[in-house]
This record gives C-alpha cells, structure tokens and sequence, in this order.
C-alpha cells in the first residue's frame, strides 16, 4: 500500500477512536508530525456519499452520521435538551453579532435578560467569555466556541443561516442612534441638543419597564 | 422582516416546523419548547380590540410597515387587552408577558405621542420613535428568525451523531525521574539530622560578668589618680584574656559597669567627641 | 442512489452510531425489517482495506480500528520529571540501608510514607521488591536496582558517603554557634580554629529552616 494510502487509513482510525473532535495539529502532532491537510480532504470525499460523513467544524474534524439519516437514528430517550426562547434568542445574538457584551444583547433584544440565561449558554458549552471590551466598565463580551459550530453543523460563523443578507441589511450592525438620524434626513432636522445627548437606546427605557 | 419560513431540514422536528410563518415571533416559540400550535396560539396575546383583531406582534409588524393606522387603535382597549393577558397568563411565561408588556407600552406611546399636534409633539419626534422602534423590531425579529433556523439545523446529538462507542486516543505520558547524587545524599543527611534526639546544650560562653567588671573597674578607678581610657579596664591580652570574643565580653562589661559606677555617684565619665575615646576617673567628693 | 446503496448506508450510519455491538436481527429490526446480511458483507469487504474495519464478534457487529493500527490509539509521551523531596529520601534509605521494609523506612523518616512514593521509586526502577522479611506480618523490603547505581554513577551502594563523610561534609550539622559567628562578620578577627572547620554549606542548613 503506499505511503499516502497509510496515511489515510492512519488519519481515518485516529478519527474514528477519537472522543472529541481534533484539529489539523492534533492529527498531525498524533500522526508523527505528518501533513494531513491533503489527507483529510481526500478522507473527505471518499466519505462524502457515504452513511457516515467526514466534517470540519471551527477547525476541528469528526465523523458524524449523514444529515439525511436523521430519521433512523433520532433517539427518543435522550432528546437534546430543549432552550428557551430566551436562551435561544441570546444565543442567536452572540453568535450574529460576537463579541457582544450583555448590555449589546438587551440592547437588541429590548428586554432583560436573565443571567441564568447566558449561564446555560455557558454551561451548554456553546457561548464562552471572550474577554472585555476596552470600553468603560470594561463589560465581559462573549462569543461562540467550537462546540456550538460543531452541534449546530457550521464549518465557521460565515456559514451561520442568512447572515450576508442581515449584514447587508444592516440588521447586524451596532446599535447607532446615528443610524436614525439619518434615516429621518433632511425633512426632520435634528434638534440642536440633541446631538449634545449621549445616545440613548430606547431599549434602556423599555428594560425598566419589563422587569 | 423577511418571513422567509424556516428552512426545515429533512430531519427537522416537529416542534421545529414554523407554526405560522408570517410571524416571526411564533417561529421562534415553535422550537421554544414541545408545545402544540394551538397551545401556542393560547399563549400569545390576541387581541379583539377596535380597530385590531389579531395578534399583538402581528399587529406591531403591520404598523411597522404602516399596513395598519395605529391612529385607528384603541389604546385603552388595548390596555384592557393586556391586563386581562396577564391576569390570566398566571402559569405562564413572565418573560412572555413582559416582551408584550414592551410591545404594548410603545405601541401606545407611539399612538399617544402621533395624536399630539405637531408642534406639542415630545422630543424625540414620534416619527422617530417609530423608526427606532422599527429598527428595534426589525433587528429583533431577524435575530428570532436566526434563531429558529439555527435551532432547525441538523443537529449534532439530534440529528447528526459522533460514534457511539469510540475507543479514544490515550496519551500514555512516562515519566523519567531525575535525580542527583547530591540530592540523594543531601536527603539521606536531612532524614539523619531529623531524626537524630535533639539535644539542646548551651554552651559556657567566654564572658566576664558585669559583677566582676564593676569589682575590677572600682578597685582600679579607686587608685588611679588621672584619667583612665575605658580599655585600659580589660584585663591584659594574655593567656585566658587573648580570647577575642572574652576581650569583647570584657570591654562591654567595664562599659556597662562604668556606667553603673556613674549611676553610683562613684565615677564620671567623659567623651570627647562621638564614637571618641571614654575616659573614666573616681568622684571625688 | 440505488437502493442498495441507501441500505448500506443506513447500515454504516446506524453501526457508527452505535453504543454498543448490533447483531443481525437488531439491525434488521431498526432499519424496517430490511435484509441486512448481504449488506452487511458488502460493507465488511468496503472497509477491510481501510483503517477502520466493520466485525462480527460472537453475532454481534460494529466497528473498530483496523489491528495493525491498533498503536495509535495509544502514545507514548516522555516527560523529566525530578523527584520529589519525599521520595528522594526514600530512596536514600532505602539506598543507605537496603534491604528495609515501608515501616522501616517509616521510622527512619520520622513521617508516614505514602504508597505512591514507593510506588514513584518502583515505576522510575530505581527501587525493587526484595522478597518478605521474616518476621511475624511478614513485610515487603525494599532494595535498589543496577539501573539506580547506574543512575547515580556508583559501582556499589558502599561509594555512597558514610555518616562521618555527611558529617564533615556539613551536610549532618545542625545550626551551630560557629554559623552564628561566622555571619557576625568581619570586625572579628578570625579564629584560628576557625579556618580549620571545612566550609559549611549554607544550603542544607536553610533547607532545614524552610521544611
């Protein structure tokens, strides 16, 4: 068998014994320093048709089963658990928008939300804390991790459902007062102190209301 | 808003399927948790008010797209409306409530502030509340919908499925101990010097005591006509004396019984400049 | 896709995901009644070549990495690590008075040792089990091993230093007047005795005070 042929069967069994997905250094640091880039494309589309699927998610490979036989293999006993609303929404926010801080995520979600919401984002594994933002108050912002792309199937955040279309929206963009103002343009001239007035969201406002 | 329905996967579940697609907000609620759709349609607020039969977010994305004059709402209905939501959401979703309490709240600022003549208007315009409050939505509803295709994914775990049973990679880590000759021996010496009986010995320290010097520096003050340099007290260097640390002892011993001469009445004690010779003589009365 | 092919990979997906070995009639069962056997064949002869293979053990199928890779699953990784202070004095004793049993070494160290010290001593090979004294409760003694001489650079445990040669050497002293003197310094002239005394190691002595 030839060398590279080895090295295929080599990447495919560490693969499939592996418990956790491993990136391309892990691999290569596991396969004696040797270049499995090619490899693993290779493994890739030979797998590609198959029932079971090489797949790179955050820069880390795993097998999983093909998306298609969902239907034979969904198990009842032990269902992913359910999130909120909440929860969802917080984490469709992080991961449009990450970096975020949470004061970013009341922002746009215009309500509140719980810490124990970001909590189960945190202890799900799939929202990590990103540092702070070198602002005043330096929030903590936080961001995806690895796991999230790897359970919800995205390679990386760009692959994230219509986000090119939100982004050229605009709908993605922080939240800017300015925005307003020159939305409502010539015909309502702002107010003189208004610009004076630190942007003031009305999220803030509505937030007092529903707590 | 795009009301674009959710993407369903060939796996998507049934919870996840878009109940209503032309609501955002009950896209979003269908993956919220396993409830019916009708169950969903109990839990959000309908409204059968003047003017608006429908629900309340419905109603905020038409006025929104200004499909609905909200000149045309009745806010006190729509108050009521609420109120009675909320009497009879007791088991139900606080958070729920307290987005359409958001909802509500604006709507009826928004109506309060465009029923004002223009120049009585509040600042901010009601205009541009309207438009912040359509940003607001607009970025909200897209982010719920965002949410309900990335809940309607194929899911790792649910839909999609690592091995089962994978061996695993084990990293076996061996350790090469290190050690050196001398910390061998070293060790082996502390092990000894802990458990040796510790014996606590105070040695006899070479020192002249304070009784003896005040006995000599008296006897040879008393015969001394002139002065005496506070040395001249220590005994000569020879023999037992040539000891450095006795010489020591003994130079601060005739120090202190100068002093204690002095305290007497019996001497006085005189010093030049600091860190000067001391010169020491009897009292004489 | 031939339905052949879709029942391979139903097969492939359901065996992969498996937490536990499938036999015939559980896979058949699964995957609607379907005819599994041949299937099962054909996806046996797809993998043999590669670096998984699809078994049969006692009746019951799954997968598992191909034998000859059977390494990869487990790698080896040497780290130097030094010795802790506690085994090094155990190996000290054991050293200065081979063959001792674990209560001995006990009652030299004054403290109670434990079983991973020796055990450390055993796995580094330094240290080996001499067989059982003869005395009621028959306890295991201790010895060391050619591979600790090597280690150490002795021909035989008798190069190690004796008592005296610890003693002369400092390393036996406790803190004496003589230190104390000697850091009283300079305006003291030296003793003569004094040069005599070998140079004391500070070391061992401020080891002392920080144990």
């Amino acid at each position: 068998m030839s060398q590279e042929d080895e090295l295929l069967r080599a990447l495919e069994a560490t693969l499939f014994a592996a418990e956790a997905p491993m990136s391309v250094e892990q691999l290569s640091r596991h396969l004696g320093e040797a270049d499995v880039r090619a490899a693993l494309r290779a493994l890739q589309d030979h797998y590609a048709p198959r029932g079971v699927n090489l797949v790179e998610r955050g820069r880390r490979w795993h097998f999983e089963t093909a998306p298609d036989l969902a239907h034979l293999l969904r198990r009842e006993k032990e269902e992913v658990r359910r999130l909120s609303r909440a929860a969802t929404e917080v984490l469709a926010i992080v991961a449009y928008h990450e970096p975020v801080s949470r004061a970013e995520i009341e922002a746009i979600r215009g309500v509140q939300t719980a810490k124990g919401t970001l909590d189960v984002l945190l202890e799900a594994g799939w929202v990590r804390v990103a540092g702070r933002r070198e602002v005043p108050g330096r929030p903590v912002i936080y961001a995806t991790t690895a796991e999230f792309l790897a359970h919800f199937g995205l390679q990386t955040l760009k692959e994230l459902p219509g986000i090119d279309e939100l982004r050229a929206a605009g709908l993605l963009d922080p939240v800017d007062d300015a925005m307003i103002e020159d939305a409502l343009g010539p015909e309502n001239p702002p107010v003189a102190e208004e610009g004076d007035r630190p942007a003031t969201e009305p999220g803030p406002n509505d937030d007092r209301l529903s707590t | 808003m795009a009301h674009e329905p959710v993407p369903a996967g060939p796996s998507a579940q049934e919870g996840a399927r878009p109940s209503d697609p032309g609501i955002a907000l009950g896209e979003a609620e269908a993956v919220w948790e396993a409830v019916s759709p009708a169950e969903q349609r109990k839990q959000a607020l309908y409204l059968e008010i003047d003017g608006w039969e429908g629900p309340l977010d419905l109603l905020l994305d038409l006025a929104r797209r200004q499909k609905v004059d909200l000149r045309r709402i009745s806010i006190l209905e729509l108050v009521d409306a609420y109120l009675d939501y909320i009497d009879q959401a007791g088991e139900m979703r606080l958070e729920l409530a307290a987005d359409y309490l958001v909802m509500a709240a604006w709507l009826a600022y928004l109506k309060s502030a465009l029923l004002l003549p223009k120049e009585e208007q509040p600042d901010p315009s009601p205009e541009e509340l309207a438009l912040r409050l359509q940003l607001r939505l607009q970025r909200l509803g897209a982010m719920r919908e965002a949410a309900a295709r990335l809940m309607a994914r194929d899911r790792l775990g649910r839909d999609v499925f690592t091995r089962g049973a994978p061996e695993g990679l084990r990293v076996e880590r061996l350790h090469r101990w290190q050690c050196s000759w001398f910390d061998l021996v070293r060790a082996y010496g502390e092990v000894k010097l802990r458990s040796q009986p510790v014996v606590h010995m105070v040695r006899e320290r070479m020192v002249m005591t304070l009784d003896s010097a005040i006995a000599r520096v008296s006897s040879m003050v008393g015969v001394a006509i002139d002065w005496m340099e506070l040395r001249e007290f220590v005994p000569p260097s020879q023999e037992a004396w040539s000891h450095p640390q006795l010489r020591k002892s003994a130079l601060a011993s005739s120090f202190v019984a100068a002093l204690e001469l002095a305290k007497a009445g019996k001497v006085e004690i005189v010093q030049d400049t600091a860190f000067g010779p001391l010169q020491v003589r009897a009292l004489r009365a």
